[in-house]
Order: structure tokens, then sequence, then C-alpha cells
């Protein structure tokens, strides 16, 4: 199983992390078209190539991170951490 | 007269060592000590250092198997693991590779796949029949007429060519372990000791990793120069502690960012052990497999590879037979002509290919006979040597992303070193050719640069040495006929038909015939199919490609893979008292807690007039803390709790963003910033999720602390109209009804312990009191209780009992009494859910579910006949015998004496009143009334007691 | 749709296979007749399927069959079989929980019976029977429901205890003492197994005896829309002006469609398979465990065939993983203690279009002339032969049969999802 | 009312139960090289607050090391559990005394904070002497190598597919983990440890405290 390279915790098997799928703007409950909030909650882009997801370091700093992924060779090129931003770089 | 002696029948310990040779100098078999087994039953020995199949070819043993479609008999070709006709069964363990596995004592040895005996098999089919089993014939044959292929496919199974599993197959011992080396070397020869000697040297930690039961690779069975460089190295190996040297053990397959499982066997006290290698570099030194030659008669016993040849007369010192032509056309082949004359085996003829001379077909029945050569003559032999070539076992490279190319010259293919991942290098034989020294120089150059990209080294990138091909002629076929793939007994003619039949690609060919899909994995078998294949279309094999190398590298016990069991379990602290008290267990997860006590009925009836406990630690709960948990809760219910009161507690469902109900509980504010929540118990890890994913995602501005106390706190909740009395007599909290309502929450003490939550509460329906205390005091304060409450009759309930509490109540269960698809509307939330809030979670979906109005709903369900309970999943069947719903719970209530349920029901027979039909599961019909969920009490009065 | 056979070729059934061409073939040097022809690629054709799976080369067969459209070019960019119908683990059954699934399955068993003979090619549909264990409350309530929906679509299947489990497989652990203890099953006696290979081909043999023409080594790189409808493909070797394209590239639906300008519900993730060393058959029936996400059957070969759920990540990467070997093997030893020595030989993966409801995707799409089959997930090998016969008809006619009708692209817009995932996730 | 000294207990069955400080302890004591006890009666007590601000400063242990210091009088062991999250670990019976301490210290950074009194949800047991990487890797997939988890490292992961707290805490130079988990789990992790160890020689041996 690839390395998934945790800004916090440093790489980790995949398997400790929980996939939440690619990241989506959420519509404005109040005013969005069914058509709009089912494309939000079904469509995906589903590339074969980059694509930026979101995943949960759930046996780890329990972070949810975004995380820049190539679905073909697993090659990962940019982690930071969902709410703070912050990357491996950054982190203490 | 026949120039080869005729074999002598005798018992078989009068002939163990009969072909075995006098010392040898790099002999690794100790003639001091003898080994005893059995081979089909009979008895025989061995020296310890013996393979299973050199003790019994050293006793004269020279058919080992049958083979897998014609039963033909089969006998040594590679005397390595990867010999297709050495395969056994030894004891329980099917499948092992009998030229690889080392004697042990007792072993019981027995051929696979023979009916009734190796010598006599009654399903050898012969030359004829077979061509009508040639490739496909499966496909073209049982077709008609349709109810006779069950009949055929059961004989198909009889002929299966394999070992066997019995059932009450004694456990293994295996072991897992995880390992960080900077480095790992797959391959133990030359090229591999001296990499790993490198790697070491410049500060790498290293696993070097043999297949053989030594290192030394071909080393091993040279001449004296070999072996005292082989000696050398090994001293050198020795001499570094950071090398892991695994003998008997093999690189499984390379997956991403170098995972690598390593299996190793030899392990004393372990059957089998999985090292799961996370390796900074990893250096590919298979060095090369000996390719057989396809030609007619090739799968005799007696036909064997010059690699086979060298180890037998020189690891084991076993004489291969007595009357020998060599058929070379390399330097290896040369020397197994040396190799058999000083074994004192006659030399008959050398067919030398370098200058054109060739083998067209082997002749005999149960073994070599007599050898039918290019120009027509014909030798009486017993033996005939082939050395044609090599196969780069390009696995591992493949794995790692690497695409080796054909290079005709040499006759095999070689990597694509601008392929290659940072990661990943070769070195040996795989790469290039050369003698010992110019392999060690460039394993050298490999060791060190593979420990600078491991990081073990700040010099600059090595210059690794160019390691030339050598020329080989290209032999791969006679054109004769022959077996392409000697486990799968697929010939060259099947692949050339296959072809023909427009099976003409590699992929399909390897389907449509199955060659190299045997347990060598194509590592013997692939490179011939694809020449063979490409002499058949009138392309090149460059063109013609190879399969994909798939992982394992050589097969792998399930016991390995599988290693210990790491199944975690979850108890509650009373889960001392539940054992002891005759509790039936119940799986619920991780979970294991009681589902009842022996009389749920009772359990019931005793919750409905007096008072029972029920231990209900699995509950999930969060603490939630800071100024921003009233926005998270108004989010995530659909509920609103902007409005909850210090002291309060209120019951909230979550639905997921598609409207789906996700998880349902009570959650309580303890405090101004404090609120305790409580989830499902199988939902309490995926809530925990969700929370922090709408925190940390959505609104990261909030300021909220979740910590999971699920199990900080062992929960029982006391249930019945004498909970009150009960629990007054181990609190301080003042538990007036006056002070102490319905649906609020006190913390104090309890049975002598602090910090303990109450919240009053029903899902019972009976005035309750759910008490969480600190985990430690918990089977302390339930034996408490159950003492205190001796003269009230109090009995522990389970969650069978709860289930038909709750089901009396119409508390609906998410996931049983809601699916997949159930939205909120569908789930007897009307009341619940405040579309007129600005958000939360799902809140489209609703209004719009609302909206349509054409739901199924979830009702109250009651059979006419009392006395019959529908079984769960019974479907419930509109008036044209379609499915109009199903029964989601249901049960016989103790406390209304008949049947209840609840069910999910199309909108238009979802009116109380409305009679429906279920279908029970005998087939049978029953009429049932539809009414409200809530079966007992539906005014609620037994809870605001 | 009109019907033409533009290159003089005669439709119609070659020789067929059997005992007696077998023997003849045999005895003589006869060579056997090609199975499908290398035909010349042509600018035009009257209907472009992409995909030389099962889907696409059955909806090819049942096109020119039974509709008589004939002009038909199926391309696949490598060779015919070599995604999702040759990866899968060719188990077949029909007991699925929705009613719609139920008749469509049945539907396609019901072909797979027939199959061979129909095909005149042995596929080998060896009708074993179909376990689903349950471990737990949960899951046998589940069981049950499929039961009773199985029942009332006409479907065998019924709930069994340890005991009759026992006696069907015996080596299966029905002590009671697992950690996963089976308290009961879903039987269903007409599940099985079949030889996928030989599914492909008899349908490629097939297709192009009735004219349809297979094109490998074929990639499209693009699809022309003009106007808001279909007017051609772009390929690695040339441009085929088209009316009408159907999508049945499975795992590559979504980037197939995203050349029509069609998004799609569907991601894309591997599911990895293995296959062990041969021994003696013991293992008459598929078994399969939702909870323990793992399936079993035996060969005719002897060899064990495992699958799982797929990989919990998008992916189009069928490297597979060693996570996915120990889990297979911990797993399979749970249920099956005895079956320790047996080594795992092989392991491989194929792609799955997984859809938010596990059920497919089949239909027309906004962009007129431009069909999908897809959202096949894990469960599409199985439907092979009755989803080629319904979108033939729905290639044929403009839009789907009735058969089909629950599983347009439609539904996701309008939030009416067919609820499989309970049946699917591991159902296999 | 009526009520009887309450006793706590692990999630860990002992072998020789007896009670002190309130707990019920095993009495085995070991001498051997290779031991597993099991520390759960110490106080635990989880930390929130920003992870790289005055609380870190305060606390002086930074994510991902542990340190140890004393707190209102008493010797405490501090980890960086998780980005913005410490486990103080102290003697038995002083977790409210610490939350009171951590708090105090706490409240002059003007951070958002919350201390919380873990003792009771979670299970704690020491792993120590020199194999005792060897019996983790068994277990665990971390690289357990002084050059990457030096003593004084603390990280989250797997343990036997649970997940756990690894803190290195060598003891007088003998290589020592102390692994903290879910309490429900705790005996599951022990039997776990223990059968990873078995053909290390791993022994039980009594609650031993922080010293």
């Amino acid at each position: 199983m690839m390395l998934l390279p945790c800004p916090w915790c440093g790489p980790r098997t995949a398997t400790e992390f929980r996939f939440v799928g690619e990241a989506r703007p959420r519509p404005d409950p109040a005013t969005a078209t069914p058509e709009q909030w089912r494309h939000y909650l079904y469509v995906h882009a589903n590339p074969c190539g980059w694509s930026t997801e979101t995943w949960y370091h759930r046996a780890g700093c329990r972070r949810y991170l975004s995380v820049e992924r190539h679905t073909l060779t697993h090659e990962i090129r940019a982690v930071r951490d969902a709410a703070t931003g912050t990357t491996a770089e950054a982190a203490p | 007269m026949s120039l080869l002696p005729t074999p002598r029948r005798t018992r078989a310990t009068d002939r163990a060592d009969a072909e075995r040779l006098p010392p040898r100098a790099g002999e690794v078999i100790d003639r001091r000590r003898t080994v005893g087994f059995r081979w089909n039953g009979t008895p025989y020995t061995g020296h310890p250092g013996d393979t299973i199949v050199s003790a019994l070819a050293a006793a004269g043993e020279r058919v080992f198997s049958r083979s897998y479609k014609y039963h033909r008999p089969r006998g040594l070709l590679t005397a390595s693991y990867l010999d297709p006709g050495c395969v056994v069964q030894v004891g329980d363990e099917p499948n092992v590779r009998g030229a690889h596995r080392l004697l042990a004592e007792g072993m019981d040895v027995r051929s696979q796949n023979t009916w009734p005996s190796l010598r006599f098999d009654v399903r050898a089919v012969n030359g004829l029949a077979s061509r009508f089993l040639a490739t496909g014939f499966y496909y073209k044959t049982f077709i008609k007429p349709e109810v006779l292929w069950p009949a055929y496919e059961k004989v198909l199974r009889t002929f299966v060519h394999a070992g066997e599993v019995p059932p009450d197959s004694a456990p293994g011992v295996y072991d897992k372990r995880y390992a960080h080396p900077d480095v790992v070397v797959a391959g133990g020869g030359p090229a591999g000791m001296a990499a790993a000697v490198a790697a070491a040297r410049s500060g790498a930690t290293v696993m070097l990793v043999e297949e053989e039961h030594q290192l030394g690779g071909h080393l091993r069975w040279g001449g004296p120069a070999e072996l005292a460089r082989l000696a050398e190295l090994r001293a050198q190996v020795a001499a570094e502690p950071a090398i892991e040297v695994l003998t008997d053990a093999v690189v499984g397959a390379r997956f991403d960012d170098n995972g690598i499982p390593i299996v190793a066997r030899g392990v004393p006290g372990i059957d089998e052990r999985l090292v799961k290698a996370r390796a900074g570099v990893l250096v590919v030194a298979p060095g090369l497999v000996e390719r057989p030659y396809v030609f007619a008669g090739n799968d005799l016993p007696g036909v064997v590879l010059s690699t086979a040849v060298r180890r037998l007369v020189n690891l084991h010192a076993v004489r291969p037979g007595r009357r020998a032509v060599v058929l070379s056309a390399n330097p290896e082949g040369d020397a197994a002509v040396g190799d058999l004359e000083s074994a004192g085996v006659e030399v008959a003829e050398v067919v030398d290919a370098r200058r054109g001379e060739s083998v067209r077909a082997a002749h005999g029945r149960s073994g070599l006979r007599v050898v039918e050569l290019g120009d027509g003559r014909r030798v009486e032999a017993d033996l005939l040597v082939t050395a044609v070539g090599w196969t780069a076992p390009t696995s591992l490279l493949n794995q790692s992303g690497d695409r080796p190319v054909y290079e005709p010259r040499a006759a095999r293919f070689v990597p694509d070193p601008t392929r290659m991942p940072e990661n990943v290098l070769a070195a040996g034989g795989i790469v290039g050719d050369g003698d010992v020294d110019a392999l060690v120089e460039h394993a050298d150059a490999v060791g060190r640069e593979a420990a600078r990209r491991a990081g073990r080294s700040a010099s600059a990138a090595v210059a690794v040495p160019a390691l030339p091909v050598a020329d080989h002629p290209e032999l791969f076929s006679a054109g004769t006929g022959g077996f392409v793939d000697f486990s799968e007994d697929v010939s060259a003619k099947d692949i050339t038909t296959a072809a023909a039949e427009g099976y003409d690609s590699v992929e399909l060919v390897k389907r449509y015939t199955t060659a190299t899909m045997g347990p060598a994995q194509g590592k013997l078998e692939t490179v011939n199919t694809v020449a063979v294949l490409a002499a058949a279309t009138g392309r090149t094999i460059a063109e013609t490609g190879t399969t994909t190398w798939r992982p394992m590298w050589a097969p792998v016990t399930l016991g390995a893979l599988a290693g210990r069991s790491h199944e975690p379990v979850r108890y509650s602290p009373m889960q001392p008292w539940h054992e002891r008290h005759g509790a039936v267990p119940l799986i619920a997860g991780q979970w294991i807690r009681p589902e009842h006590y022996g009389d749920p009925a009772g359990e019931v009836t005793a919750v409905r007039t007096g008072v029972g406990i029920i231990d209900v630690t699995p509950l999930g709960k969060l603490d939630l803390r800071g100024p921003d948990v009233a926005s998270l809760l108004d989010l995530l219910y659909v509920n609103r709790w902007s409005t909850l009161g210090v002291g309060k507690v209120r019951y909230g469902v979550m639905c997921a963003e598609d409207g789906v109900v996700m998880d349902d509980g009570v959650t309580g504010r303890l405090g101004e910033d404090h609120y305790l929540m409580s989830t499902t118990s199988s939902g309490a890890a995926t809530v925990w999720e969700w929370v922090e994913n709408w925190l940390q995602t959505a609104h990261p501005e909030w300021r909220v602390h979740v910590t999971p106390v699920t199990t900080a706190y062992a929960s029982t909740n006391i249930a019945g109209p004498r909970s009150r009395e009960l629990l007054g007599r181990l609190t301080d909290v003042d538990l007036d009804p006056e002070r102490f309502g319905y649906m609020q929450v006190r913390t104090g003490r309890v049975a002598g312990v602090d910090g303990c939550v109450l919240w009053r509460i029903g899902f019972t329906g009976e005035l309750s009191y759910e008490v969480h205390v600190p985990a430690g005091y918990g089977l302390h304060v339930w034996e408490q209780l159950m003492a205190a409450g001796a003269d009230l009759g109090v009995r522990p309930f389970g969650v069978e009992a709860q289930r038909v509490l709750r089901l009396e109540k119409g508390h609906a269960i998410v996931g049983q009494d809601t699916d997949g698809l159930t939205q909120g509307f569908s789930a007897g939330l009307d009341g619940l859910i405040k579309l007129d809030k600005d958000d939360f979670v799902g809140l489209p979906e609703l209004r719009w579910q609302r909206e349509r109005d054409t739901a199924p709903r979830l009702v109250g369900l009651r059979p006419l006949d009392g006395m019959v309970v529908p079984p769960e999943a019974s479907q419930i069947l509109d008036r044209a015998g379609g499915i109009a719903g199903r029964v989601t719970s249901s049960r016989m209530s103790p406390t209304l004496g008949r049947s209840i349920g609840l069910a999910q029901l199309d909108r238009e027979l979802a009116e109380v009143g409305t009679r429906v039909t279920i279908r029970l599961p005998d087939g049978r019909d029953v009429t049932a009334e539809v009414t409200s969920p809530v079966h007992v009490d539906p005014e609620g009065a037994r809870l605001r007691v | 749709m009109t019907s033409t056979n533009g290159d003089g070729h005669r439709p119609g059934r070659r020789r067929g296979y059997s005992a007696w061409s077998l023997l003849r073939h045999g005895l003589g040097r006869e060579e056997w007749p090609r199975a499908w022809y290398e035909r010349e690629l042509r600018g035009s054709y009257d209907a472009v399927i992409i995909g030389g799976g099962v889907h696409g080369l059955a909806t090819a067969y049942y096109l020119a069959r039974d509709h008589g459209v004939r002009d038909v070019a199926v391309l696949d960019r490598a060779y015919i079989g070599s995604g999702g119908s040759g990866r899968n683990t060719a188990i077949l059954r029909s007991n699925y929980l929705t009613p719609e699934g139920v008749r469509f399955y049945d539907r396609s068993v019901k072909l797979y019976e027939h199959l061979a003979a129909d095909l005149n090619f042995n596929v080998m549909f060896s009708q074993r029977g179909h376990l689903t264990l349950a471990h737990n409350d949960a899951s046998l309530r589940t069981m049950h429901w499929r039961t009773e929906v199985n029942k009332l679509q006409g479907v065998d299947s019924e709930v069994i205890g340890p005991d009759r489990i026992s006696e069907l497989v015996p080596y299966l652990d029905t002590s009671g003492e697992a950690r996963y203890p089976i308290l009961g099953a879903l039987y269903h006696p007409p599940g099985g197994i079949v030889r996928h290979d030989a599914v492909v081909w008899g349908y490629a043999r097939g297709a192009d005896a009735h004219g349809v023409h297979i094109h490998q080594q074929t990639e499209v790189t693009g699809i022309d829309v003009e106007r808001g409808r279909v007017t051609g493909v772009q390929t690695n070797r040339g441009r085929i002006a088209t009316p009408v394209v159907l999508n049945a590239t499975a795992g590559w639906a979504g980037l197939v469609s995203d050349m029509a300008g069609v998004s799609l519900p569907i991601q894309t993730s591997p599911l990895q398979a293995a296959v062990t060393e041969p021994v003696r058959p013991f293992l008459d029936t598929v078994v399969v465990s939702g909870t323990l996400h793992v399936y079993v059957s035996q060969t005719d070969r002897g060899e064990l065939v495992f699958g799982a759920s797929v990989d919990p990540f998008a992916s189009y990467s069928m490297r597979g993983s060693l996570e996915f070997a120990e889990g297979i093997a911990g797993h399979v030893l749970e249920l099956m203690p005895a079956l320790h020595r047996i080594r795992l030989l092989r392991q491989w993966a194929g792609l799955c279009d997984m859809t938010p409801d596990y059920s497919p995707i089949m239909g027309p799409t906004p962009v007129e002339g431009f069909y999908v089959d897809v959202g096949w997930g894990t469960y599409g090998f199985k439907a092979g032969p009755v989803s080629g016969e319904a979108m033939a008809a729905c290639l044929a006619h403009g839009k789907p049969p009735e058969i089909i009708s629950a599983f347009g692209l439609d539904r996701f817009g309008d939030g009416r999802l067919v609820g499989e995932k309970g049946a699917a996730a591991v159902g296999h | 009312m009526s009520e009887q000294t309450a006793v706590a207990r692990s999630p860990i069955a002992p072998a020789a139960p007896t009670v002190r400080h309130g707990w019920e302890v095993d009495a085995t004591v070991t001498v051997g090289p290779l031991t597993l006890s099991d520390e759960t009666p110490l106080a635990k007590v989880s930390v929130r607050a920003p992870f790289d601000g005055a609380a870190r400063r305060a606390l002086g242990v930074r994510y991902g090391r542990t340190g140890r210091v004393d707190l209102g009088g008493e010797g405490v062991l501090i980890a960086g559990a998780g980005p913005g999250e410490w486990l103080v670990l102290g003697a038995p019976g002083t977790g409210a005394a610490l939350v009171a301490s951590l708090e105090e210290l706490l409240a002059g950074t003007g951070e958002f904070t919350s201390v919380l009194d873990l003792t009771h949800g979670r299970a704690l047991v020491r792993l120590e002497g020199a194999a005792a990487p060897r019996v983790l890797a068994g277990v665990c997939a971390i690289d357990l190598a002084d050059a990457v988890t030096p003593d004084g490292t603390a990280l989250r992961t797997s343990v036997a597919a649970v997940v756990t707290d690894v803190v290195r805490d060598d003891r007088a130079g003998v290589r020592s983990y102390l692994l903290h988990g879910e309490r429900s789990s705790g005996q599951y992790l022990a039997d776990s440890l223990l059968e990873a160890g078995a053909g290390a020689g791993l022994e039980v041996t009594g609650f031993r405290g922080l010293g």
C-alpha cells in the first residue's frame, strides 16, 4: 500500500487513513437547485491523474488532510491540514 | 543390446545412496548423519542437506510426479524451487517443492495426482487420445445436451493435479513482522552479496534475501576458483552486522513505495514468516533462470537442464544418470560436461549449438532411452542435458514500473534503465554478463548507490560501471513439438493452434492455453511461449511482448499472509459479572455484550413491573466543549439545539447530506459550554469522524473540542417503575421528580463514586435513569445496584429485552427500521425535523422529500391474529401482489400478550387502520393492521412519573 | 437504426464445435477456423461500441442477431476481455435485494444457463450453489430480506442454518466458537461460477459470425459531438463516423464519457482478486462473507479464487497491494482454518466504476446517440448477457427497454436511487 | 444510602489481584528482561489547545515528543500525543488535582483550551526490555530504530489493529514503551502483545508506576 506523507506524523501506510473523497464545495442549501445539490452529492471528476482529495488520518493525528494525489501512479505531491493549512515543513 | 543398465528392482533401503558420488568439494550434505523418510509409503534415507528429490535421486528414483493433463511421468528438470516435476505432498502440506524443500526426519512424502500409483496411473493418456485433449477442448465440447455438463464437470474435477488439504489439517505456526531496512537485496548470489556488503559498508541496514538454503548462487556449484570466491564473499557478508541474511526466503513482490513482502521459511519453530519490509531501496539481483528447450519428448524423465545437473552433482553428490547427451550453447553447458565426466557419467555426445548442431527429439516411455540428433543420428542415453540459454526473471522490475526490452543478441530480456524508479536498482545477471569480478564490481557500485539513495551516505551519485550482455544464440524451439509449459501440459502445438484460431496476442494465448499460469508463474515458460507464438504469427519476440508478471514471486501460504489474527474485541467493565451470571453473548461489531440472561420475556416483564438494569456501555459518547457546540449541534442534527438549557437532555437524529438517516441519540448539556453526546453503539466511530469532518473542513473557526469518552464511562440503564427507588438508595442526587424531571441530566455520586452523570430518559418507555460512572468503577456500581435492589426484585436485562421494550414503545433502530436509502421523513421523524432552520446537514433533500410526500413511511403493525409473529424481513404485498414494504421489527409483546411490529410501508398504505397482507417466509399470507408505531403507553404517562 | 452489412460478409453460424468436430480435428490434420477475424477498420459504422469486454461484445452480438444491426464496430484499446471481463472472479447469481435488481440479474442467469448452446461455445457455467454467510443479526436480517424479495420474483433463495451449511461446505468452521460465528446463510442454488474468458470469446465469435467487426488495439481518444449529438469517434487508428456510440468501458467509463461531455456519478476504484495453487477439489459451492469482505470458490482446475471488496479509495492502479493479500488470507482462514497450508499463487486487480447506489447506469444520456452501459462496480460480469440484450434493444430502438428502466442516468438528478448497496457491496 | 468502598478496576484482568491506591492491580513481580505491565491506574489527563501557541509553550512539549515536569508538586509525564493534543500521566489518584493544575497553568494563555480527566477511559501498558522493539515490530508498522524514534518520542499509530499512543519512555537506559489506548480493548491489546512477545520471552509483571 502506498505511503501517505502526513504533515503531522510523517509517511504512514495508507491503511492508517480513511479516504473521504474528492474535495467538493458545498452549495448553499438555501438556494441550491436539486440538480446542483445532487451534482454535489453524486458526481465525481474521477480523473485518471492528479486529484485533490480529502483524507482523514484516523489511526494517527486524527486530522483531515487535503491531498494532491495521482490516481494512477499514487504519487503524492502536496499534503496540508485541511483546517490549518499546515504542511510538513511548517509542522512543529 | 542396450548400452544402458537395466534398473534393478530392490527394496528402497537397499538403494539408499546407490547413486551417491564420493565427496565433492562444494557438497552441502552431511554424510555422517542420515535422515529417514517415506516415499509413497516406502522407507528411504538421505542426509541432512539433501532436498527430498536429491535424496530420492540418490536412491535411483527418477519419476516424481504425473503431469497435469496427460498424466505423463515427470522427473527432475531444474533441481530448484521452480522444478515443475518435483511437486509433492508432505504430510498435511500440499504442493511442496521437492527439489527445494530440505529433507527432515520422518517426512511422509507422497506423489500427487497419481492413481492408483505413481508407477501405474490409469489416467495416463496415450499419444492418440492426447490429440483430443488439445488446447481449447473444453470450450468446444460438452456443449450439448446442457443437462449433462454437471456430470462431465464432476469427472473433470477428479483430474485435478494437486495435493490435498485434510479438513483436520494440524494448525501451523506463522509469524509476521514489520521491518524498515535501508536496502533490501533480492538474491544472494555473488552480485547480491557484493551489493549487500557495499551498502552495509556505506552505512545502510540491509536485508539480504536468498531463495536457496545458502548464499552463493551459481558459485556454489562451480570449481575451486568459484568456491574460493564464494568463501570470501560469505566472510564479507558475515563481517557486516548491518546485514540481516534471510535464506530459504523470497522477496514476494514490490508494491507501491517499496512495500516489500519477504517470505521466510526455515525459521526455527515457525512454519513460515512474513516480513513486511518498507525499504529505502530495493536491489533486484535474482540472477538468471535457465530456460528449457522446446522439442519433442522434452518432458521425459532424464531430460534436464545443465544447472540441474551441476547442482545435483556438486551440491548433493548425486550421479544424475549413466550415459548422457549434452546440448550446449554456453559455458554453463560446457561446465556440465566436465561435471558429468567427473561424476563418472559417460558423455556419449556433446551437441554444440554454437556450431549449428541440434537435438530433434527425445524418446522413451517412463524415461529417456534415445536422443534423436539434428543430423538424424539416434544416441542411446538416459540423460539429456540442455543448456540453451537464460530467462531474466524480471518480475520485481516489472512491478516497479520497468518494462524490460528483448535483446535478440543475448536472446533474453534486459531491464530498461530509463524506466526504473529512483528507489529500485538491479545487479548481477539480470542486468548483464561478465565473470565474477565484473559482476562483483558492478554490484559493489550498485550497493553503494543504493545506500546513498536510501539516505545513508552523503557522497555524490556513484558511477555504476556498465555490465554488457554477452552474445548468445537464440535457441527456443527445435520445431518438433514438445512442451512449452510443463506444469500446465501446454505444448508448442497448442500455442500454434491457439494463434491460428485467433488467440494470437500473448495475453489471449496465455488465457486460452493456460501457458505460464502454473506454479512457476512463467519463470520457466514465458519466454518459450512468446517465442513459439512469435514464430507462429510471423512477428518478432520484441513485437510479441510478454505477459504481466504478477505478485507473488513464489507462492505464499495463507497462514503466513494471515499471520496472527488481529480482530479487536471490546468488553464493558461489567463483563466479568455478565459471564458469571450466564449471559448469552451477542457479538455486535467489536463489542461482546449480553443478549439475555436466559429469559428475555421475563426480563421485559421485570422492567415493566419492577426494575431492571442493562449494561449500555457500548453506547457511543462524545464529550463536547467550547462556546460553539450549540452551533455544531444545530448543524448536525435535524432538530434544534440552541434552545437546550443547562441540565437538560434532548433526543436528536443526524442525517447525511442526501437526507438519509445516519444516527441518533440523546445529548445533554452539562454546563454552559459542555455537552455529552451519545450515539448508537455501532455509529460511535462514524459519528466522531463525522463531527470532526464538519469541524475541520467546514468550520475550522468554531471553537469546539471533541473527545471520545465511550468507554470512559460505564453506562447502566436502570429502568422500571421502581428505578427511582433503587437508584435513590445509592446516590446523593436528588431524584425528586419535581427537581429531576424527564429529559434532564444531573451529576453526582453513585455508590460512593464521584463524577457520575445521570440522565433521566426512556428508551424502554419506563421511568428510567441512565447512569454513567467512571469506567473503572463500573463493575462496583453494577454490583451495588444488584445488591441494593435485591428486595425490589431487580433483574439484569440484555439487548433482546431492550429490543422488545423499545419496540413496544415504537422507537426505531437506525439501520434496522431504516436502510441505506431511508430519508428522515420515512423514519417517523416528522415532528423532529425542523425545516425552518437556516441550515443543517441534509436539509435540502429533506425539504424536497416533504414536498414530494411520496416516500415510504415507518408504521406500526399488528397482525390480526396476535399469536402470529411475522419474521423480520417478511414482505408486505400490495393488492396486485407487488412489494409494498417490509416488516422491519417484529416480536411477541409480553406486555400486550400479542405480536407487534414496525414496518416500512408505501405511502398509499401507510394510513392507520389500513389492512395489509404480509407474506410469511413459509408462503402463507396473514393480514395485519397498520397502527401508530407506539404500541405501549402512547401518551408517555409511564415516563413522567 | 437501419441494418446494413457493408463488407459482403455472410452473417450466420460458422462450422460449430462439438464432440464430432473435435474428433475430426483430433484425427486429421484439419485446422480449426479462426474464432474471429481481424477486419479492416472502416471509416464509418452504424454503431460503435467502446469496450471489448463481455458487455460490449454481448451488445454487439444481440444487436446483430436480434435486431439485424450488423454494421457495428467493437473497439478495445488492448485485447478483448482485457478489462474487468478477464479480471473478475466469475461468480454468477441473482439473489439481489431490490425487485429491479433481482429481476434483471435473474434474466442474466437464465441467459447464462443456455449461453453455451446459444453461442456453441462451452462457457462452463457451473451452478454449484452460492452461500452468503451471516455472522451477526443484522446481516442475517438482510439475508432474510433478500430471500423474501427473491422468492417473490421467483428466484430460488432460502436462509439455511449452520447444520446445512456444514453439509454443503464441511471445511467451514460452523462451531459457533469463531470470532465471527456463522449464524446462517443465504443459500442460492442457481448461483455458481463460469469460465469468464470463454464468455468473452464466445460472444466475440458469435458477434463476428453475425458480421460485427472487432478491432483490438484500437483506442478511442475523442468523441465528436455536434449540436448535441454524436457524429463519430477519434481513435489511434483514425476517425470513425457514426451516429451511435455506446460507452461500455467499466473502470474507464468516466474518462470516455468525459470525451462526450457527459459527467457521471462514478468513482473508479480497484478490486483485487487472487488465486491459490491448485488443491484437490473440496469446495463445491461459492462462499461469500460480507462481514469479512471475502468470497471464495474453487475452479475445476482446483485453484481457489478469492475476491474482496473494492479498495477504499479512488484509483486507476492495477498494481494491487500486500494488505489485500493479508486481509483475504486472514479472512479465509477465519472461515476455513484448515486451509492455512494452501499457497496464494497470484494476485491481480481490475477497475470498478462504482456508483452511489451500487446499481448500474444504463441507457441514453443528454448527448443524443451517446449511450452508457456503465456503473458496473463489482457486479458487471454477472450482468453481461442481460446487459447486452437490453442495451442492444436500447440502441436499436433509441430508448431503454423496461427491464433497465430503473437504471437510467437521470435517476441521480431525480433522487430515485436503486438501493443495492446492501446486497452488492461484497455480494459476490 | 448504603455503599461499600469503591475499587477501581483496569480492563486488563490481573493474574494476582491486590488493591493499591484504590485500584485493583496485579501483584505479580517478574525480574525477567522483557516485561509487560498494566499501568492503567496512572492518572491520564487530556489537554487540548492550539498546536503552536502559548499553551504549548506553557506545557513545554511539542507534538511528537515527551517531557517530564513537576506539576502541582507531582512528577508527571507529558506526551505530545497529537497536534494540539497532550496526554499527561501522573500518579494514581491524582487525576482531579492534575486537571486543576493544568487548568491553572493554561488559564493565562488566553487560548481556547480543554482539560479532561480520561483516567477511566483509557488503558495503559508498559512494554519494557531490550527486545521490546522486536515484540512491537510484530504488531506495529512504525520504524523503531533510534535514528527514527528515539527515547522521548510520542506518536499515534495502529498497534495490533487498534489505534494506540506509543510513547517511548526508556528507563535506566532500557528500552521502554508506554502504550495507551481506548479502555475497552485493553485486554485485547495486552493479549496481542503477549502473543507477539511469546517467542521473545515476554512476561507479565505488576504495576510499576511512573518512577
